[in-house]
């Protein structure tokens, strides 16, 4: 795994990033500097990280968005490169139209940080691969705007194209509104585009994998990744 | 009955957001802009009352206790009609 | 704005919090009348806040020595030595008028303050934590203060990136006109590569970092000690916005230019901005320094002299260069987007000289500007002692079962989950023990050590018996470390009181430290920073005494910390200490029997030593599978709060028998703590704790989904926790 | 010259915080609002240009690349003069 993690001014969960990458895959990431016009060469993974990129000022990622190296982001996207959006990585991915629809302040109007439950809708992408399908993995949030919103036509074509890849559920697996924390529509917490090759995420995968600290549901998403990309290397 | 609300920061009152966007406008190439503060805004629809000055009196107890924030904010009520 | 050389009037000295003697000794100090801006330097250097004039002589009682302590008091922040090449550094400081003001900046900006204090020291912050006291629930600013201000200490931490991992919440009436905002911060450095604020070497350029000055929180020094009238709320003094933005972009600048080796010397600009900031380097460096205001970069326009130096713009700081390093540091700084200019230098006359528009505005002995600063023995009164009272002597107005239930739903015992929610407390990837339990745990980079943190204080105890309540205000800190198998090293202190001017609440505050100095010496616990806040009160109506203690705890190895959840059924429940059944000043006495009064409980701090030792060597020799210290509510409080975080129940088998029963289960005698063993080592272990003269009782069983109380109905889990979970949200939400 | 662009969400997009206002305002005893949506304005300040429709040029440039998500907002600029 060649992995590069981007650097924005304001984006603070790079090194949690780098540590998990590292932890799991064994390869540390290059860190990539939001002015890098280019992507270090043979980079197979792009991952934006949490945070709050220039303050989340104007917009969540509104501004992160807009620079120079989303342009090669854009480019190796459109080539098929794997690209992974957490938190902040998310709503960049949104305003950069990368990804569809927005993602708005909670329903509590609160920031939230605590453990939720996401079902994995499908394991057969190269982001779920390391679940089951229909599995509840146990991931936390820290998000004051994360509630997930995009016209009726475009939801109907992530529900129909299975582009929902988690969704926020009770431990049991039930979607339930009592368990979608900050109301985002459908509880999607993480869908991918058309072609399968973006993924963005609200909750923090790469916090929960080490089981000394804690639960470790979100190894899978990283060895899964792994395994993909050694596969296809 | 139609209304807007504008909240405005007071002078002299930090506006980060302000800055970081005239810094972002800048990297994007846009020329020509000195300043930038960011403000709300707040469309409001109002219950039958045709009463303006009711209606603004209202607005105003909304502003005051809710919308704005009168320690560093400013607001301006307009009744549309 | 007046000009510089306005006549100085006694309404103007009056305006500017300086009293008529304290204006002679500065007449008598500089052999004239000063100019508008010397008198404005003066308002700030020797307001409250800054000069400590009221508490410095007590301050000095405070142990401040040990091993390993690398800097005491007298920096931006207290640093300890935690082995393998590293260092703790932490402080604790407040906002309290500000947040009273505008509670989401005021709260924002106090947690931005105390995380500059520690990152120029040349630490990356790991760690966030706060103490709040609110005014009575029902009092109508309360709920909009508590909402704001939980915003605010959000807003900035999650913004800047350190985890929020701890602290406390409490409700008094007596807050009621000053709600209280301690912020603490915690950062780790190299031990070799700690930075400080002595300037050093004559001609060397003084660098400004940051953000722009604006007229931010001008008089914001002064406003901070000065007491609250009816008017307060009409003056809204210029309130400062944080921008937690900035002042990330600025730690790794900062981190990045230290690290290249550019920095002689760094002070943050905290209160009193550019005047405490630069007058201390050079003070602190036996070094004069002068200014030129016309290259401090400013974000209004027509700034004069008197208010670039009292501005209270946040994220700024104030830096001595090696001058062959200026280009290496501005390019980092500019990479970073953040303003940066040389606006001084050095000097070898031990004079501060501020010029404007090349006129001199000030000119004035900078050493003496702190040192000779007004210091007041304060004449003060200690309150009588209240009587004990005897347990025997409270009628139990409630059953157990009912009182619990109650208890557990009160504003102060309930669950702080609606705060701590919003702090990410996650971030870092290092929070072992996450809030909600005694301290949390912290792990040091890759581990296997870790870091315990936590804030506490018990108001009413200090203002029943200040000694005492000083003394349990470290006692419970301490314990609190303990219990989760750390040892304790270190404590940050914010002192929180009334008008010192009032021998009563002097005191108070002299009462406070005392207690604090002893358990301090007899604990090996000692003060390496803090922050003094007096003044809090409103017409004449104080704060209750409010000594926050921060405490910082090292443990070897992570993995071995406990926690308060029960691990497993069928565990044997051991108390350790010894119960009097003390009901004086207890949760039980104010919340059921509706009494505020009485004796609280003292402290024995040999007991408490030896307790909190046993504990701690049963919780890391692994015989320990959960523990929990005993505070506010006493035993079954505890035993629920065990119970609820594990949802496991528990059947008690402890029957009270020379105390009354509501004393046994609801007294707040100290240095108790609650563990969980294997049942088939209880006896062991209570054989060993009297062998080491300590205290141990069989108290129960872990088990089932309810806590069986003798004579009382079954109480479900599910019911306890809803009791403890849902009075905060439904406060906050306007239900209650 | 001085200028202003305001952005308000597109109808048929839900506004969470304006919801959660109406509630807030309605807790407040505040009665009569019937909706409430939240927009933002900004107050431009531009360099010299005295040229109204080259200013005006560049703010939809700004509006469009920037301070609109043209995705789910509108957005209006108005030159002050
Ligand atoms: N109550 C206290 N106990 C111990 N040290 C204190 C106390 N109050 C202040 N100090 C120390 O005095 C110094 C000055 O404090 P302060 O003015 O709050 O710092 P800053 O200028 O960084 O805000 C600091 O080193 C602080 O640690
Ligand atoms: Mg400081």
């Amino acid at each position: 795994m060649k992995a590069a993690v981007l650097v924005f001014p304001g984006i603070n969960r790079e090194r949690d990033m780098a540590r998990t990458l590292k932890l799991v895959s064994g390869q540390a990431p290059a860190m990539v500097w939001h002015a890098e016009t280019a992507l270090p060469a043979g980079t197979d993974l792009v991952v934006i990280p949490g945070g709050f990129s220039y303050g989340d000022y104007l917009r969540c990622g509104a501004i992160a968005a807009r620079s120079p190296v989303m342009d090669a982001v854009r480019a190796f996207a459109a080539k098929g490169g794997l690209v992974l959006g957490v938190c902040n990585g998310f709503q960049i991915l949104c305003e950069a139209g990368l990804l569809p629809g927005v993602l708005m302040r909670n329903q509590q109007l609160r920031f939230i940080c605590r453990d939720v439950y996401l079902k994995v809708e499908r394991s057969n992408t190269p982001f779920t691969r390391g679940y089951n399908a229909g599995q509840v993995i146990r991931v936390p949030v820290a998000h004051g705007e994360g509630n997930y919103i995009a016209d009726g036509e475009t939801v109907a074509r992530l529900e129909g194209e299975g582009r929902v890849l988690f969704r926020y559920c009770s431990p049991d697996g039930m979607v339930d509104p009592n368990w979608n924390h900050n109301g985002a529509i459908n509880a999607i917490a993480g869908i991918v585009n058309e072609r399968g090759n973006v993924l963005g995420m609200m909750p923090h995968p790469e916090n929960h994998v080490e089981a000394s600290i804690g639960p470790t549901d979100g190894r899978g998403l990283f060895a899964g990744l792994a395994e993909a990309l050694a596969k296809a290397a | 009955m139609k209304a807007r609300v504008t909240v405005t920061l007071k002078t002299g009152i930090l506006d980060p957001q302000g800055k970081a966007i005239e810094g972002a406008l800048r990297a994007l190439g846009i020329e020509g802009i000195a300043s930038v503060r960011q403000g709300k805004m707040f469309e409001i629809e109002l219950d039958g009352t045709a009463d303006r000055a009711k209606a603004e009196a209202l607005l105003k107890q909304a502003a005051d206790k809710l919308l704005a924030n009168t320690v560093i904010e400013n607001y301006r009520v307009d009744v549309l009609g | 704005m007046l000009p510089n050389d306005t006549p100085i009037t006694p309404e103007l000295v009056a305006e500017h919090g300086l009293k008529a003697d304290e204006y002679e000794r500065i007449l008598k100090l500089i052999g004239r009348a000063p100019t508008l801006t010397e008198l404005g330097i003066f308002s700030a250097m020797w307001n409250e806040h800054c000069s400590y004039k009221s508490s410095k002589v007590h301050l000095r009682g405070l142990p401040t020595k040990a091993p390993w302590v690398i800097q005491g008091p007298g920096e931006n922040a207290g640093v300890i030595d935690i082995g393998d090449g590293l260092a703790c550094v932490f402080k604790m400081e407040s906002h309290n008028h500000p947040s009273y003001i505008e509670p989401y900046q005021g709260a924002a900006t106090g947690v931005g303050g105390i995380l500059r204090d520690v990152f120029t020291m040349g630490a990356r912050p790991v760690a966030c934590l706060n103490a709040l006291s609110f005014g009575a629930p029902g009092h109508p600013k309360t709920r909009h203060l508590v909402g704001g201000v939980v915003a605010g200490i959000g807003g900035y931490g999650n913004s800047f990136g350190v985890p929020t991992v701890a602290g406390s919440v409490r409700f008094h009436a007596r807050y009621d006109g000053n709600c209280l905002v301690n912020a603490m911060a915690v950062g780790l450095a190299h031990k070799d590569q700690i930075f400080y604020a002595a300037a050093s070497g004559v001609g060397m350029p003084i660098v400004y970092l940051g953000s722009k000055t604006g007229r931010d929180g001008i008089h914001g020094a002064s406003m901070a000690s000065a007491e609250f009238g009816e008017d307060s709320e009409e003056k809204r003094p210029t309130v400062q916005v944080g921008d937690p933005f900035s002042e990330k972009l600025l730690l790794e600048a900062c981190l990045e230019i230290m690290a290249k080796g550019c920095v002689i010397a760094i002070q943050d600009m905290g209160a009193a901005g550019l005047t405490s900031s630069a007058t201390e380097m050079g003070a602190k460096g036996d070094l004069g320094v002068t200014l030129d205001l016309d290259k401090v970069p400013c974000r209004e326009e027509g700034m004069t002299a008197y208010e670039m130096m009292l501005s209270e713009s946040q994220e700024r700081m104030l830096m001595v260069l090696k001058p062959e390093k200026e280009k290496e540091a501005e390019a980092i700084f500019r990479k970073w987007g953040l303003d940066f200019a040389i606006v001084g230098e050095t000097t070898p006359t031990k004079r501060f000289i501020v010029k404007h528009g090349g006129q001199v505005m000030a000119d004035l002995p900078i050493k003496e500007l702190g040192s000779q600063a007004p210091e007041y023995k304060r004449p003060f009164v200690s309150a009588a002692k209240l009587p004990v009272i005897e347990a025997e002597d409270v009628t139990a107005p409630k059953g157990t079962a009912e009182a619990l239930e109650i208890l557990l739903a009160t504003p102060d015992l309930c669950s702080k989950r609606w705060v701590w929610e919003q702090y990410d407390h996650v971030i870092g990837g290092n929070t072992v023990q996450r809030p909600g339990g005694d301290a949390a745990v912290v792990r040091v980079e890759e581990g296997p050590k870790a870091l315990a943190l936590t804030t506490d204080v018990t108001p009413r105890y200090c203002e029943a018996d200040p000694f005492e309540g000083g003394k349990q205000a470290v006692a419970e800190c301490w314990r609190n470390i303990t219990a989760v198998g750390a040892t304790p090293l270190a404590i940050t202190d914010n002192l929180n009181f009334g008008n010192p001017e009032r021998p009563e609440i002097m005191g108070q505050f002299v009462g406070c430290v005392r207690g604090i100095a002893e358990a301090c010496k007899a604990l090996d616990f000692p003060v390496v920073s803090g922050n003094v806040s007096l003044y809090n009160e409103t017409n004449g109506k104080a704060i209750l005494p409010t000594p926050s203690i921060g405490g910082v705890g090292l443990i070897a190895d992570f993995t071995r910390s406990a926690s308060i959840a029960f691990k497993r059924e069928g565990e044997a429940i051991l108390l350790v200490g010894e119960t009097t059944g003390w009901l004086g000043q207890s949760m039980y006495l104010r919340d059921i029997c509706g009494r505020e009064d009485g004796a609280p409980p003292p402290v024995d701090l040999t007991e408490e030593r030896e307790n909190g030792d046993f504990v701690r060597a049963l919780i890391l020799d692994g015989t320990a599978t959960a523990a929990h210290d005993l505070s506010d509510g006493g035993l079954l409080v505890a035993l629920a709060e065990m119970a609820i975080a594990s949802g496991i129940g528990a059947t008690l088998t402890a029957a009270p028998t020379d105390i009354p029963e509501h004393a046994f289960w609801f007294g707040e005698d100290q240095a108790r703590y609650l563990v969980t063993v294997p049942a088939a080592k209880a006896d062991a272990v209570i054989a060993r704790a009297r062998e080491t003269g300590v205290l141990a009782a069989h108290v129960g069983v872990t088990g089932g989904d309810a806590l069986l109380i003798e004579g009382e109905r079954p109480l479900p889990v599910a019911r306890l926790r809803h009791q403890f979970e849902h009075w905060l949200p439904a406060y906050m939400a306007g239900e209650l």
